[in-house]
């Protein structure tokens, strides 16, 4: 057991603290910190900048812009850019569908897409959840039935972050309906979304803001070059998919952000000692998900996504849940019109998205527990 | 003791429901209603009704049980503030001249009256400081005011030589209005030199201004359960209709269970609500007592108010999350009215002022 | 909506907590409040002071003891009783195999057991749950096969509270292990400990005392007169019996003085501020348990329980469990060797027993909600 | 940052769990063995395996190791008590002639040494006022100190003219004993005109014994996260085998809900209290950075220990309220544990007091 980072992780510490303290323009990450709205304009901005210094996607594979890293310095450049409030990478490009068609995708299909994924040139959608479909995504229902070398993609897509930015989306599909079992038959395909048929529609959420959309279908035709690997096999890389969204979801670094900005704004307040237990508390809780995001990092063999992600995932979003319940209750009565209460209602999403916490209670309970 | 309701306020309580679940017809419609000025469409039924002139005429019963129904559908008609605090400050406080000048415009809905008692700052506290009266005008600054830039009267409390002081306004000040979490509206209203009459006799009014806002206290939290219900109502219908992995979702033990926790703090919370107003209505009640029940039921508010609100949006999942859908309006209302009312700390450090006087605790003693 | 109670409700009230305070004698009444063990002597003694005042069984019908009072006079006599410390009648008798014998019994068994049981004459235990079925009620395998004008009894209860001190038991036996469903074919029948073949063994519990017991039955013979209402309809007086025992179980008195005593001790011991929030917290809670017992008290119908009382049942275990956590964290270090540490301990059993929790969340989730 | 154990300390992992596993074999023996003195029966053999010598040659890191294999099976051994706190005390504060003499015995395990400096309504509080250092004799009491009657040696806190000093008694006071809630013993140690020997060159020592005791806290949270790993297990293991309605208990998808959070819980804690471990084995850590690390670990295990102890009754039902199956001893071990190392509420406080000198917490910087 040692207690300090090794001399070499703590200089790669340093030199990631002082890249996005220093080279992310004060502008940007102001945006994060103030919990105001990212642009897109932004967002590609931060991420460009990101890039040009191979730090936007350093778990990809190294000839595609990866670092080689240890899962320990992956953990530690994920949490100095919240620190820093660095705009993530785009996760649909960086962390969804970049790893899939590294892995999975053929050379062709890999050049034509992994540099301008990177390079968010192509600003990737998330076509995965179906009206009827929330957590129990096998049961999609989109079909993309083969007409000579197209695909013609009819049906609806629902939760599309950020959708209306998007240039393609990335599909799950249902390209053999009569398969046996529902996980089988479903293919992963890439849509560019400006393609005749499909219609984006922006959802307002409960904090008035537009982060979601639905995505329409109707006759998409799509070329057959734009499927990922095999036909049929696209359950296969929604998993890996998947797996991969849970570890970064902890948002670890974000939360103690937001807990010591509250801090001090209960001291500007003078309610600082009102709050002081609740925030020794929160502290306390934020502490332990810290250390067991590094016990995971440290200890994690390379590659598959440690079981124990679902505790992040839980404990992850309880807490910045918390934070910004914390948050509103300093404010007081001006949180009435405060942006801290529209954070509040909008980080209810965290315990329901990347797979609600009812779903990895059940990824607990049954691969862990055996239950 | 007696929970139950005569004939006469069944009715109340049928007729309101009847009236406001026309107006807001769907969530949709309440959610388009709050997009277009003023943000509230009932007003004048209400008056029709003569639920406006409740302050002047009735218990607080009737209007806990119309600020109930009115929560159900979380209408974002301004009943508690305008007519239970305002009005209700005014009949308790104004002179017989000023009661008679207001109460009938009030209650026809041509005046809507809002107590301009916030401060920046004075978390929920009732002695005013930032704004003061002098030489017949107010200086100063009062933040948030719900529903200021439609209010045609304002009563402002102010720093006077003899304590907090009460002041009717109708003109001279600023205002900046501001979209509240709930939809509604919230102005900083600044005053320069505004000319102000005083509401009575003059003097210190803070009792008075404690005292109205504890029973409106009381009546947002029979708001609160209203909405409350309608969260665990929907949840629970939710919950039949809405098919995962191929079965409805209360094939799920977890989720009825937690369902079934919603209930067991609705119907502690609504206790606790319901005889925070038979209190505020007992004629014999210190305004000691009243302050007790009020924060007895502000602390039920916070705690259940949170918990159902919450656990409604994470049952329903996704959905929740979006403006079409209904809970999340009532989450962000809840949270509304817990932060107009006092949030779970200033209660319990309120309550605990006097905890210590008694041993056992006797509601109905 | 009236907040006092009826000049009649409020003369009753006065009238029980004259005589619970001034005709039960204090030495009885500490040993509830400061929860030293109750001896069989004692509660004995407590209920025969009660009975002759015809304070024992208020709830029975009139010509065996019953007072026919209303639900709120029971709710007043019942929390009266409570906030003095005086000793509960024995529920086993009082509230369970009384009123079965009440409804359902034969004027012969009535009269045999009914003036007996109130006057604590007769010791009674319960013989419901076995070592297989705990929540499961109705698995019990314990049979009672006729032989001649007798029943041979074979098989073993358990959970047995204070049958140490048992003279009789009530029993859930099967008389008829071939009928189709598991709740058919089960009968309630009465029989005296000291029939041979019948043995009891004490539990000792985690707080070191001894409150439940296994009872074993090897050939214990059993007059067919000792029969319950009629053979194979067992499951419904059990369903009677136990609707009544969830009324009474919300300990709402208790709680309210075992709060009190914890806060004088806070003072005492000069830690009030300290845990002021928390006292609010609970004081706010147990006022919720009390008035929605008030309301369901005032509101019931005669007779039949109100589903809500899961409600009561469920809240008014977790703050018997929450008062005495307090009580132990108020005595600090001292609660090492302190008996509310015991009593925090044994008090964890009052979530479980009486139908646990999980099963008041079934019925709450299935009956109310309609899940 | 490195969570990892090398093979050496594997090894020392294991061998414990076998000779502790071997002496408590089941609930069953343990508990018959806390029914008769001293109440433990391993002390021999961990003086044996020299797991006794730990605080005289070990880092925190191996003691706490070992505590961790006793919680799991809850030895009731007062391996912290005398060990870790009693003997790192006299490490860390004795002359050189005192670790001499007491550290052969202590860790042949011929001399029990305990610390008595708990008073009477302090509530964790180190300076010492309930006991008196005046020519060469103490006089007072203190209470509660765990195993003082089988104790040969007491280090005892006292008020001095200098301070809180500590000192070594072998003799001349009386107990009172009692049963704790945990099946071990504590007593009511008074003293009157007792003799006794300056630990170390004398002055104030409290800096000393609040260092010492943060350790001991820090070991104290091992065995805690020991007992919750077995809760955890047991609770597991009953919900697959045990049937109700015909079927396991996790069918019960509430109740395997449960269990998953108790997962959760445990995971967490043990993060926290692994990292104090490491904190404390740091040779550059400062006595305020073990005192907070100390404070975060027991933080855990108040909150951690309450919800993962009582869910494993409850997931049990009525089985684990009897004094033969396992749980609520465990249970009662927790309770125990957080009552000697300080519960949520002190460590909140005193973690408060710092809390404000840092904006993000960082514990590895």
């Amino acid at each position: 057991m040692r207690l300090h980072l090794s001399a070499e992780d703590q200089a790669f510490r340093e030199e990631m603290r002082t890249f996005f303290t220093t080279q992310v323009p004060q502008r940007i990450r102001d945006v994060v910190i103030n919990q105001e709205e990212l642009t897109k304009e932004v967002m590609v901005e931060a991420q460009q900048i990101l890039n040009a210094a191979g730090l936007a996607v350093p778990a990809w594979p190294e000839e595609w812009g990866g670092r080689g890293w240890t899962q320990l310095q992956r953990h530690i450049w994920h949490e100095e850019l919240q620190l820093a409030g660095v705009p993530e990478p785009l996760a649909f490009n960086a962390s969804m569908v970049g790893p899939v068609i590294a892995t999975f995708g053929s050379q062709e299909i890999k050049e034509r897409f992994l540099p301008k994924t990177a390079n968010i040139d192509i600003w990737w959608s998330q076509g995965f959840s179906e009206p009827d479909a929330g957590s129990d995504l096998a049961s999609l229902r989109t079909t993309a039935i083969k007409d000579g070398d197209h695909y013609v993609v009819n049906g609806q897509k629902t939760w599309t972050t950020l959708g209306q930015y998007g240039d393609w989306i990335f599909m799950l599909v249902r390209t053999n309906p009569d398969a046996p079992k529902r996980q089988q038959g479903i293919s992963f395909l890439l849509i560019d979304m400006t393609t005749p048929g499909l219609t984006v529609r922006p959802i307002e959420l409960i904090d008035g803001g537009f982060e979601v959309n639905e995505v329409f279908f109707d006759n998409v035709r799509v070329p057959v070059e734009n499927l990922v690997g095999e036909e049929n096999k696209g359950w296969d890389y929604a998993k890996f998919l998947l797996g991969n969204e849970r570890v970064g979801i902890a948002r670890v670094g974000s939360t103690k952000r937001h807990l010591s900005e509250v801090k001090e704004r209960a001291k500007e307040l003078g309610v600082f000692d009102q709050f002081a237990e609740r925030i020794v508390e929160l502290e306390n809780e934020v502490l332990a998900l810290d250390l067991t995001a590094l016990r995971v990092a440290a200890n994690s063999n390379e590659g598959r996504p440690d079981p124990v992600s679902s505790v992040l995932k839980i404990k992850g979003s309880v807490l910045t849940q918390a934070v910004s319940e914390l948050a509103v209750d300093v404010e007081g009565p001006d949180a009435l019109t405060d942006h801290q209460s529209l954070a509040y209602l909008n980080y209810r999403k965290t315990s329901i998205y990347g797979g609600s916490n009812e779903i990895q209670r059940t990824i607990i309970a049954g691969t862990i527990l055996g239950l | 003791m007696d929970f139950t309701i005569d004939a006469e306020q069944k009715a109340l309580v049928k007729a309101t429901r009847d009236l406001i679940g026309n107006v807001y017809d769907s969530s949709e419609t309440r959610r388009a209603i709050t997009k277009t000025d003023p943000g509230f469409a009932a007003w004048e039924q209400l008056a029709e009704m003569g639920l406006l002139s409740l302050p002047f005429e009735a218990t607080p019963v009737e209007t806990s049980l119309v600020a109930e129904e009115l929560g159900r559908v979380i209408a974002p008609d301004p009943f508690v503030e305008a007519i239970v605090f305002a009005g209700g400050l005014v009949a308790a406080a104004g002179s017989a001249e000023q009661v008679e000048q207001l109460s009938e415009s009030i209650a026809d809905g041509s005046t809507l009256a809002i107590v301009a008692w916030a401060e920046p700052g004075s978390r929920w506290g009732t002695k005013a400081s930032a704004v003061t009266f002098a030489d017949g005008v107010l200086n100063g600054v009062k933040s948030p005011v719900v529903q200021a830039e439609r209010a045609d009267v304002l009563i402002v409390s102010a720093a006077t030589a003899d304590g907090t002081g009460l002041f009717v306004v109708r003109d001279g000040y600023e205002l900046v209005t501001q979209r509240t979490l709930d939809g509604s509206r919230a102005a900083k209203v600044t005053f320069s030199n505004t000319p102000a009459e005083p509401l009575g006799v003059g003097g210190d009014k803070e009792a008075a201004l404690a005292l109205a806002l504890d029973k409106a206290r009381i009546a947002y939290a029979h708001e609160a359960v209203g909405s409350m219900q309608t969260c665990l109502e929907t949840t629970v219908g939710y919950l039949k209709t809405r098919k995962q992995f191929g079965v409805p979702l209360n094939t799920f033990q977890a989720l009825n269970f937690r369902a079934a926790d919603m209930y067991v703090a609705l119907e502690l919370a609504r206790s606790v609500i319901t005889w925070a107003t038979i209190v505020a209505a007992e004629e014999t009640s210190t305004p000691e007592a009243i302050a007790a029940a009020a924060s007895q039921a502000a602390l039920q508010v916070s705690v259940a108010g949170r918990h159902i609100g919450q656990d409604a949006v994470q049952l329903h999942g996704g959905i929740a999350m979006t403006a079409e859908y209904s809970v999340g309006h009532h989450l962000a209302r809840l949270t509304a009215i817990e932060h107009l009312i006092g949030d779970d700390a200033f209660h319990r450090a309120r309550l605990a002022e006097t905890m210590g006087d008694h041993g056992v605790l006797d509601p109905i003693g």
